[in-house]
C-alpha cells in the first residue's frame, strides 16, 4: 500500500506489546475500552514511554556517571577532551528524527480511527451547556437518571445508557462557551463549539456476565466517567456524566420507557431540576448561586431590573425558562441560556408541578394544571 | 573638536586593521565596502515616484469601477479572483515603491530589507496556516458525514474500507416476528435502529416514535444538512435565532434590532 | 587577559566606581535608579520586580494545591424534615469574604469561583509577568551587554521605558486582583472571557495588563536585537558570542514578531468585551477557534520566549562549572535558531481538541520539527560533561537538575505531539505535568541557577553555598513530588482547572501539595540566602567560578561603565583547555597539559 | 586619542563646549557614549525603527487575517457592506496620504541638504495631509455611517442589510479603520514633535536621525493605508 505499511505493522506489534503489563495498568489506572481505537492509543502511549524511559534512564545515567567521574579535585587539571565530533552529532540528529517521523505517522494513524466513525454508528446528538450535558436519544428521548448528590464529588452526575456492542456517533456542539468532551476509558477526547458542530465516536464493548460495574442494577453493564475537559466556568469540575453500558434489551426497554415507572410529575421535575443543569444555578435550599432559588419562588411576586414586579404563576415561569433574558431578577444577571426547544411540553409541566411543591403558595401541585386559579392563589 | 569626533576616528582605519586584525569600527565586517544610510534622493526621483503611485491609485479605483461597470452594462461578470488578483498586485506594486524609495530601503543596509523579509514571512505563515484551518474544517466530511443515520440504521452508507473500523462487524441472524429465521444476517447497530423501529407502531410510546421509512428519514436528515451548511465552511453552524446577550442600550427586547 | 591595553594611562585617571555606589543619600539614590538608563540597574530592578511577582504568582499556586487537597463534597442531611445541602472540602471559599465579586451565599460555586480566580492568577502572573521577562529582562539585560563587552545596550532609554512599561502593567494587572481577580484563566479563551464578569472592569484591566506587559516585552526584544548586531566588542565574529547571547538574540526575534499578535488579540478581545464587535462571538457570527489561532500564535513561540533563555543560562553553566568547551557549539548556535524559526509553525497542537483534521495532521508534523534541536541541545550538554572538571555547587546543581526535568519535560512532550496520544492527554494533568516540567523546572529553576551563577558578579558578594545546596535539593524534591505525581493523574483522567474531582485521585493530588510546599519551603530558603548575602556576605572575587566570557574580566560588581577599557576579543567563551580564565590563580584552576604538536582536539 | 579607543565619547564630552553653543543644534549634537560613531548610532537607530516597523506590520496582520477568514466564510455580507463604502473619499485619502508620504520623503532631502525653510514647509503639508485624512475620515465616511445605522457589532442597527453577518464587515472596518486612524494620529504627533525641533534647528545634514526615524513610521501608516483601501473600498 505505501513504504510505510511495514513500519505500521512493526509499530502496531511494538505497541501491542507495550501496552501490556503492569506498568500500563499504573499509569492508566482502568482497562482502555475494547473500541477500536483506545487500545491503539494506549499503546502508542506506552510505546512512547519506553522510548522515553529507556533515552532518560540512559541520558541520566551517563551524566551521573560522568559527573561523579569527573567531579572537580583541587588542583588537579582537567584532561583533554574534544570538543565536537560530526559523525557523533550527525547521528543523534538523524536517529530521533527518524523516531519522530515514525511516531507522526502511527500517530496520525491512529488519529484517523479516532476523528472517522465507521459508516453503520448510531448518531446521537449531545449538547453540552454550563454545567451539565444533554443526549439527545432517537425520538427526543434524554437521559431520566442521576447519580445520588455527593458522587464522584458531584451534585449531580447524569447517567448516559448506551447499548453494548455497538459504534456511537456523537454530533456535538456547545450552547454557550466551549466544552469538550472527555471519556478517560475511551482515551480519546474531542471539543464542542457553541458555533460549529463537531463529532466524538465510540465503540462500546461486548458485555461479559461478570461485567458488574454497579452491582445494584440487575444486569451485567460497565460504567465510564464522562468529564468536561474545557474551562467552562465556577461548576467545570462539576461537569460530569456517566456513561453506562447497558445489554441491548434494556437500553430498548429505556427508550420505550424512559422514566422510572411510576413516578409522578413532581418528582419528574426533581429529576429534571438536576438532569437540565438547573441546579447549577437554582438551589432548592434558599440559598441564592447565580440564580435565584426554587424554594418558595413560585406564587410569589418578585422584583425585576427594571424595576417592575411580578408575580411567578405559571405562564411567567414558562417565560422564563423559555425567554430569560426578557425579565432579570434583581441582584442576578443575565446569564441563563433560553431552554425554548429543549424542555418540552410534558417536562414544563414536570418543572412548574416540582417548583408549586417546594413553594408556601403552590398549592397542591397534583391538581392539574389550573393557571386561573393559581393567579387567585397569587393575588391573595 | 566635536566635528572631529562625529567624523569618527582620527588616523588611518587601514593601519588600526592590519596592526588589529579587524577594523575597530566595524568589527565583525558588517558594513565592509557599503556606504548607506546616507543616500540623498533627487527631488526628480521623489516626483516621479510620486506621480506613479498616483497613477497605480487611478488604475486601481478605475480598474474596481470599470468591473462594475462591465458586469452591470455588459452583464458579463467577471470572476472574483481578478479583481482581487489585480486590486492586491497595484497595491503591491504600490507599497513596494514607498518601501523601496520613500523609505530608502533600496539604499539601506541588507540587515532592514531582512527583517522586511522576516516579518512578511511571518505575517504569511500567520494567515497562511490559519487559513488552512479555517477554509478546510471540510475535508475529511465527506468521510465523516452523509452516511449517518439519526438512531443508527447500519449498512446503508456507502462501504469504506480504509477508515472503516468495522471491517469484520459481529453479524446475528435476523429472525422474524415469531422468531422464524429469516436467512438474512444484520450488522449489530442495526439491531438496535429495528428495535426502534418497531417501537414506532406502539401508539404508547408516540414520544419514541422515530419515522418507520429509514430511507425518507436519511433524505430529510442529508437535507436537512445541506441547508445548514453555508457555502464555504459546512460544519459551521450559525445560531442567529438564540438572543443575544449583549444588547446596545435602546435595544429592548434583545433581538439586535431597535 | 585577552583585553589589549592601548590606553593612554592618564585617560582614566578619574576613578569609576561600582555601579551599586550610592549617589548621595537615600532620595537622591531612589532618584537615581528611577531615571538610570544603565542596563545594569534596569536588570538588577527588572530582578526583583520579577521575584516579587513569582512570590504572588508562588502564593496563588499553594492556594490552588491547597484546594486541591481534598475533593469538595456535597453532603446532604435532613435537619427538622427539610433537606439542607452542604459542602466540606472546599478550603478557599474562606476567602470569599474578602474577595469582591464572590457571593458568599453561592453555595457550591462561591469555592470554586475563587479556585477560578487563584489559577488564572497564578497563571496570569506567572506567565506574562514572570517567565516571560524573567531571565531576558533581568539577567539579559544585566549581562548582555556586558558579555558583548559594550558599555550598554542599543536604547538605554527605551530599555528604562520597557522597565517602567512592565511596572504600568503589573499595577493594572495587581489592579485587577485587588478589584477581586479574574476566572478567565490565562488563556482568556472566547466566549468564556468575553461573558464571565460581564459588568466589571476586572476582566478588561487584566487583558489590558498583558497588552501592555508586550509592549514592554518588544522593546527588550528589538534593544537586544540592535545591540547584539551593533554592539559586540572588537573581535567577537558571530561565533565567538557565548551562546547566552545567542540565546538572547533568538529569543529577542521571537518576542519582536509574536508579540504584536498578542498586542492585536487582546485589543480586539477588549474591543469584544467593550463594544461587542462580534469577531470571536459565536452569537454574533464571530469564531472561538479563530481566537485560539491568534491567540496560540503568539503563545506558542512565547513558550520559546521562556525556554530558550534557560537553554542559554545553561550553556554558560555547564562549562564553566565543569570547565570544559561546551560541546558542539555551532550546532548549539543553529539549535537555537532553529527552535526560534520552527517555533512558529506549530501553535496549531494546542488546537487538535478543536477539530480542523487537515490543521491537526500538518501542525502536528511540524511539531515534530522542534523535538529534533531540542534532542540536539541536551546531547550536547550530556557531552560537555565528559571529561570536565565538575564542581559540585548550586549553579552546577541547578544546571543538573535542569537537565533532569528539562529532559522529562521534553519527552512528555512526544506524546502531546502525537495526534492520537493528544486526543487523549490533552487539557489533562498530564498537560499540567509537562508545561510545568518545562516552564518551572526548565526555565524557573535555569533562571534561579542563573542567579546563583551570576549573583557574585552583579551584586558583589558571596552567598553561603551550603544554604543554597540545601534550598536546591529542596526544591528538586519538592517539584518533582509537585509535577511527577500530576502526569499520573492525567493519563488516569484528571482534567485540569477542576476545583474538585472523584475520591480516586485523592491520593496523588495529596501527594502533589505536600511536594508544593517542599517547593516553596526550598524557595523561601533561596530567599533568605540572597537577603543574607545582600546584608552580610562576604565579598566576591571578580571571577569566582573561572568562567570565561567578558563579563567575568570586570570587577565584581561591574563599574558604571562595564569596563575600564574597551575589550578585544581573542578567543571564544569556552575555550577553557587553552585559556586561563581572566583574574584567576592557576593554582585553583590548573590547565590541562598543552597540546602535543601534531596533536588536535577538535 | 587612539582610534581604538573606540567607546563612544565619554561622558564629559556629552555636554557642549560653551564657546560652540551658538552653532545649529545638528552641528553640536551628540551621541550616546556606547556608540563609537554617528554613523553607528543612525544605522542602530534605523535598525532599531525597522525592527518596530515589522511589529506595527504584524500588529496589522491579525486584523488581515480577520478580514481575510471571515470574507472567505461571509463574502456576500463583504461584498454587501463594501458597497456601503465611498470609493471617492477612500481614493481621496489614499491621494492625501501618497501625498503626504511624498513630502515626508521630501523633507528628509532637505535637512540633508540643510534647506531648512523647505524642510518645515515639507513637514507642515505633512501635518495638514494628516489633518485632512482625519477630517475627512470622521466627517465623511465614520459620521454619516453612524448614523444610518452601520456600526459595528451588536450596536449594528441598519435596517436594510442584506447579508445576517453584515455587522462583522462593519466590526471589521471599524477596527481596521479606527486603529489605522490611531496611527495616523501618532504619526502626525511624532511628525509635528520633529516640526518643533527642526523650529529649533535639529536637523541637517549629520544629524536627521529624528526625522528618518518619524519619516519611517509615517510611511508605514501610508503603506497600511495602500493596502486596507483596495481590501475595504475595491474589492466586492
Amino acid at each position: 500500500m505505501n513504504p510505510f505499511l511495514g513500519l505500521f505493522e512493526s509499530a502496531r506489534a511494538a505497541t501491542f506489546l507495550a501496552q501490556q503489563g503492569p506498568v500500563a495498568r499504573f499509569i492508566f489506572g482502568r482497562d482502555p475500552q475494547e473500541a477500536t481505537y483506545s487500545a491503539g492509543v494506549e499503546g502508542l502511549f506506552m510505546f512512547i514511554f519506553w522510548i522515553s524511559t529507556f533515552v532518560f534512564i540512559g541520558l541520566m545515567a551517563i551524566s551521573f556517571y560522568w559527573a561523579v567521574k569527573y567531579r572537580r579535585r583541587p588542583g588537579v587539571a582537567p584532561q583533554r577532551s574534544p570538543s565536537h565530533n560530526t559523525a557523533l552529532e550527525i547521528t543523534w540528529t538523524i536517529i530521533p528524527s527518524i523516531i519522530f517521523i515514525s511516531l507522526f505517522f502511527v500517530g496520525f494513524r491512529v488519529y484517523a480511527k479516532q476523528v472517522i466513525a465507521p459508516s453503520d454508528a448510531v448518531r446521537l446528538d449531545l449538547i453540552g451547556y454550563r454545567w451539565g450535558w444533554n443526549l439527545y436519544y432517537p425520538g427526543g428521548v434524554t437521559s431520566t437518571e442521576t447519580l445520588p448528590a455527593g458522587t464522584l464529588s458531584a451534585s449531580s452526575v447524569p447517567v448516559f445508557m448506551f447499548p453494548e456492542d455497538t459504534p456511537i456517533l456523537l454530533e456535538m456542539s456547545s450552547q454557550d462557551v466551549i466544552h469538550s468532551f472527555w471519556v478517560p476509558d475511551f482515551r480519546s477526547k474531542m471539543d464542542l463549539f457553541p458555533n460549529r458542530s463537531t463529532s466524538f465516536w465510540f465503540r462500546t464493548s461486548t458485555l461479559q456476565p461478570g461485567d458488574m460495574d454497579n452491582p445494584d442494577l440487575g444486569y451485567p453493564n460497565k460504567e465510564h466517567i464522562l468529564y468536561c475537559a474545557e474551562y467552562c466556568g465556577d461548576q467545570h469540575s462539576q461537569m460530569l456524566g456517566l456513561i453506562r453500558v447497558v445489554p441491548r434489551d434494556v437500553y430498548e426497554n429505556f427508550l420505550r420507557n424512559p422514566w422510572p415507572e411510576g413516578i409522578s410529575l413532581v418528582e419528574k421535575g426533581k429529576l429534571l431540576h438536576s438532569l437540565r443543569g438547573c441546579n447549577a444555578c437554582h438551589s432548592l435550599d434558599g440559598s441564592s448561586g447565580t440564580g435565584p432559588t426554587w424554594l418558595n419562588w413560585y406564587g410569589y411576586e418578585h422584583s425585576y431590573t427594571d424595576g417592575s414586579t411580578h408575580l411567578a404563576d405559571a405562564d411567567f415561569t414558562r417565560e422564563s425558562i423559555y425567554y430569560p433574558g426578557r425579565k432579570i431578577r434583581s441582584g442576578y444577571q443575565n446569564v441563563m441560556n433560553s431552554y425554548l426547544g429543549q424542555i418540552n411540553e410534558e417536562e414544563m409541566r414536570a418543572l412548574i408541578a416540582f417548583m408549586r411543591s417546594i413553594s408556601d403558595q403552590g398549592g397542591d401541585p397534583t391538581a392539574g394544571f389550573p393557571d386561573e386559579e393559581e393567579e387567585e392563589t397569587g393575588g391573595n | 573638536m566635536a566635528d572631529q569626533q562625529h567624523q569618527g576616528p582620527a588616523g588611518s582605519p587601514t593601519s588600526e586593521k592590519e596592526k588589529l586584525g579587524f577594523d575597530p569600527h566595524d568589527p565583525h565586517g558588517f558594513h565592509e565596502g557599503e556606504e548607506h544610510g546616507h543616500h540623498i534622493l533627487s527631488m526628480r526621483m521623489l516626483v516621479v515616484i510620486l506621480a506613479l503611485l498616483l497613477a497605480l491609485t487611478g488604475l486601481t479605483v478605475g480598474s474596481a469601477q470599470a468591473e462594475i461597470i462591465i458586469a452591470e452594462e455588459l452583464g458579463i461578470s467577471i470572476p472574483q479572483w481578478v479583481n482581487v488578483t489585480i486590486a492586491m498586485t497595484i497595491a503591491t506594486v504600490k507599497a513596494i515603491l514607498v518601501v523601496a524609495f520613500f523609505m530608502q530601503l533600496y539604499y539601506d543596509t541588507k540587515l532592514n530589507t531582512m527583517i522586511l523579509l522576516f516579518c512578511l514571512l511571518t505575517f504569511g505563515l500567520f494567515i497562511g496556516f490559519t487559513s488552512i484551518d479555517m477554509g478546510n474544517r471540510d475535508r475529511i466530511y465527506s468521510w465523516k458525514d452523509g452516511q449517518h443515520t439519526p438512531g443508527g440504521t447500519g449498512g446503508l452508507g456507502l462501504e469504506r474500507g480504509a477508515f472503516d473500523s468495522d471491517r469484520n462487524p459481529r453479524r446475528t441472524t435476523v429472525t422474524g416476528p415469531d422468531g422464524e429465521d429469516t436467512g438474512r444476517t444484520r450488522r449489530a447497530s442495526e439491531e438496535v435502529a429495528g428495535a426502534i423501529t418497531d417501537y414506532s407502531a406502539d401508539p404508547d410510546v408516540a414520544r419514541t416514535r422515530i419515522d418507520a421509512d429509514v430511507l425518507e428519514r436519511l433524505e430529510r436528515y442529508q437535507e436537512r444538512r445541506r441547508a445548514q451548511r453555508p457555502a464555504a465552511s459546512p460544519n459551521r453552524v450559525t445560531d442567529l435565532s438564540s438572543p443575544r446577550l449583549f444588547a446596545p442600550p435602546d435595544d429592548e427586547d434583545g433581538d439586535g434590532n431597535n | 587577559m585577552s583585553t589589549i591595553d592601548t590606553h593612554n594611562a592618564g585617560q582614566h585617571a578619574h576613578h569609576e566606581g561600582s555601579y551599586l555606589t550610592p549617589h548621595g543619600g537615600a532620595l537622591a539614590t531612589i532618584w537615581n535608579w528611577a531615571t538610570t538608563i544603565d542596563h545594569k540597574k534596569i536588570g538588577v530592578m527588572y530582578l526583583f520586580a520579577i521575584m516579587f511577582m513569582f512570590f504572588l504568582g508562588g502564593v496563588a499556586a499553594l492556594g490552588v494545591r491547597a484546594e486541591l487537597w481534598e475533593p469538595t463534597r456535597v453532603v446532604t442531611e435532613v435537619v427538622e424534615g427539610e433537606t439542607v445541602t452542604s459542602y466540606t472540602g472546599q478550603v478557599l471559599v474562606n476567602l470569599a469574604p474578602i474577595v469582591p465579586g464572590v457571593e458568599s451565599e453561592g453555595g457550591i460555586s462561591a469555592g470554586m469561583n475563587i479556585y477560578n480566580r487563584a489559577f488564572s492568577l497564578h497563571g496570569i502572573i506567572m506567565t506574562f509577568m514572570v517567565i516571560v521577562p524573567s531571565v531576558p529582562a533581568s539577567l539579559g539585560n544585566f549581562f548582555l551587554p556586558l558579555m558583548l563587552g559594550a558599555k550598554d545596550v542599543a536604547f538605554p532609554r527605551l530599555n528604562l521605558m520597557s522597565w517602567y512599561i512592565y511596572v504600568f502593567g503589573s499595577i493594572f494587572a495587581v489592579a485587577a486582583v485587588v478589584m477581586g481577580g479574574v476566572d478567565t484563566g490565562w488563556t482568556f479563551y472566547t466566549p468564556y472571557s468575553t461573558m464571565t464578569d460581564a459588568d466589571h472592569l476586572r476582566v478588561v484591566f487584566v487583558i489590558l495588563a498583558a497588552f501592555i506587559l508586550g509592549f514592554s516585552s518588544i522593546l527588550t526584544g528589538l534593544n537586544f536585537i540592535v545591540t547584539v548586531h551593533k554592539l559586540r566588542a572588537p573581535g567577537m565574529g558571530w561565533f565567538d558570542m557565548p551562546l547566552f547571547v545567542w540565546a538572547m538574540y533568538a529569543t529577542a526575534i521571537i518576542q519582536v514578531l509574536a508579540t504584536p499578535v498578542i498586542g492585536i488579540t487582546l485589543l480586539l478581545l477588549i474591543f469584544e468585551r467593550v463594544f461587542h464587535v462580534g469577531i470571536f462571538d459565536p452569537r454574533m457570527g464571530g469564531d472561538p477557534v479563530l481566537y485560539q489561532h491568534f491567540f496560540w500564535f503568539y503563545s506558542h513561540p512565547v513558550v520559546y520566549v521562556m525556554i530558550i533563555p534557560a537553554f542559554g543560562i545553561i550553556n554558560e553553566i555547564i562549562p564553566v562549572h565543569a570547565r570544559k568547551k561546551l560541546f558542539g557549539y555551532r550546532a548549539m548556535a543553529f539549535a537555537t535558531l532553529g527552535i526560534a524559526a520552527v517555533s512558529f509553525l506549530v501553535w496549531g497542537h494546542h488546537m487538535f481538541t478543536a477539530s480542523g483534521e487537515l490543521a491537526a495532521m500538518i501542525f502536528s508534523a511540524l511539531t515534530f520539527l522542534v523535538a529534533i534541536p531540542t534532542a540536539i541541545k541536551v546531547f550536547n550538554w550530556v557531552a560537555t560533561l565528559y571529561k570536565g572538571s565538575i564542581a559540585f555547587n548550586t549553579p552546577m546543581l541547578y544546571a543538573l537538575s535542569f537537565l533532569f526535568m528539562f529532559t522529562i519535560g521534553g519527552l512528555t512532550g512526544l506524546p502531546l505531539a502525537t495526534l492520537a496520544t493528544d486526543l487523549h492527554l490533552h487539557d489533562s494533568y498530564f498537560v499540567v505535568a509537562h508545561f510545568h516540567y518545562v516552564m518551572m523546572g526548565g526555565t524557573i529553576i535555569a533562571f534561579v541557577g542563573g542567579i546563583h551563577h551570576w549573583w557574585p558578579k552583579m551584586f558583589g558578594k558571596l552567598y553561603n553555598e551550603r544554604w543554597a545546596i540545601v534550598g536546591c535539593v529542596l526544591v528538586f524534591i519538592g517539584f518533582n513530588l509537585t509535577f511527577f505525581t500530576q502526569f499520573i493523574l492525567g493519563t488516569r483522567g484528571m482534567p485540569r482547572r477542576y476545583a474538585s474531582y472523584p475520591d480516586e485521585f485523592q491520593f496523588l493530588h495529596q501527594l502533589s501539595t505536600i511536594g508544593s510546599w517542599i517547593l516553596g519551603i526550598g524557595f523561601l530558603i533561596h530567599l533568605g540566602v540572597f537577603v543574607h548575602s545582600l546584608v552580610a556576605g562576604r565579598k566576591a572575587p571578580e571571577n569566582p567560578w573561572g568562567g570565561l566570557s567578558l563579563e567575568w574580566e570586570t570587577e565584581s560588581p561591574p563599574i558604571e561603565h562595564n569596563f575600564h577599557h574597551e575589550p578585544i576579543v581573542k578567543h571564544g567563551p569556552y575555550d577553557f583547555d587553552t585559556v586561563q580564565p581572566p583574574h584567576t590563580d592557576p593554582a585553583e584552576f590548573p590547565m590541562p597539559e598543552p597540546l602535543r604538536p601534531g596533536e588536535r582536539t577538535h | 586619542m587612539t582610534s581604538i579607543e573606540t567607546g563612544g565619547n565619554p561622558p564629559q564630552h556629552n555636554q557642549q563646549p560653551p564657546a560652540l553653543s551658538t552653532e545649529p543644534r545638528w552641528k553640536r549634537q551628540p551621541f550616546a557614549n556606547h556608540w563609537r560613531s554617528h554613523a553607528e548610532d543612525f544605522d542602530a537607530c534605523k535598525i532599531g525603527m525597522w525592527l518596530f516597523l515589522t511589529t506595527e506590520v504584524l500588529l496589522f496582520a491579525g486584523i488581515f487575517v480577520a478580514y481575510a477568514v471571515f470574507r472567505m466564510w461571509y463574502p456576500e455580507a463583504f461584498a454587501n457592506g463594501s458597497h456601503h463604502l465611498d470609493v471617492h473619499w477612500g481614493a481621496l485619502n489614499t491621494v492625501i496620504l501618497l501625498i503626504s508620504s511624498f513630502t515626508v520623503a521630501a523633507s528628509i532631502r532637505n535637512a540633508q541638504l540643510n534647506q531648512q525653510g523647505l524642510l518645515k514647509i515639507n513637514l507642515s503639508i505633512t501635518l495638514v495631509c494628516a489633518l485632512l485624512f482625519m477630517i475627512i475620515k470622521f466627517t465623511f465616511e465614520y459620521a454619516p455611517k453612524w448614523a444610518e445605522g452601520k456600526r459595528p457589532g451588536v450596536w449594528f442597527s441598519y435596517p436594510f442589510a442584506a447579508d445576517p453577518n453584515e455587522h462583522i464587515w462593519w466590526s471589521l472596518y471599524y477596527t481596521a479603520t479606527g486603529i489605522h486612524a490611531l496611527h495616523v494620529l501618532i504619526g502626525a504627533g511624532v511628525l509635528f514633535v520633529v516640526l518643533l525641533k527642526s523650529f529649533k534647528g535639529w536637523y541637517g545634514p549629520k544629524h536627521y536621525t529624528g526625522i528618518e526615524v518619524a519619516g519611517l513610521y509615517w510611511h508605514l501608516v501610508d503603506v497600511i493605508w495602500i493596502f486596507l483601501f483596495p481590501l475595504l473600498y475595491l474589492i466586492h
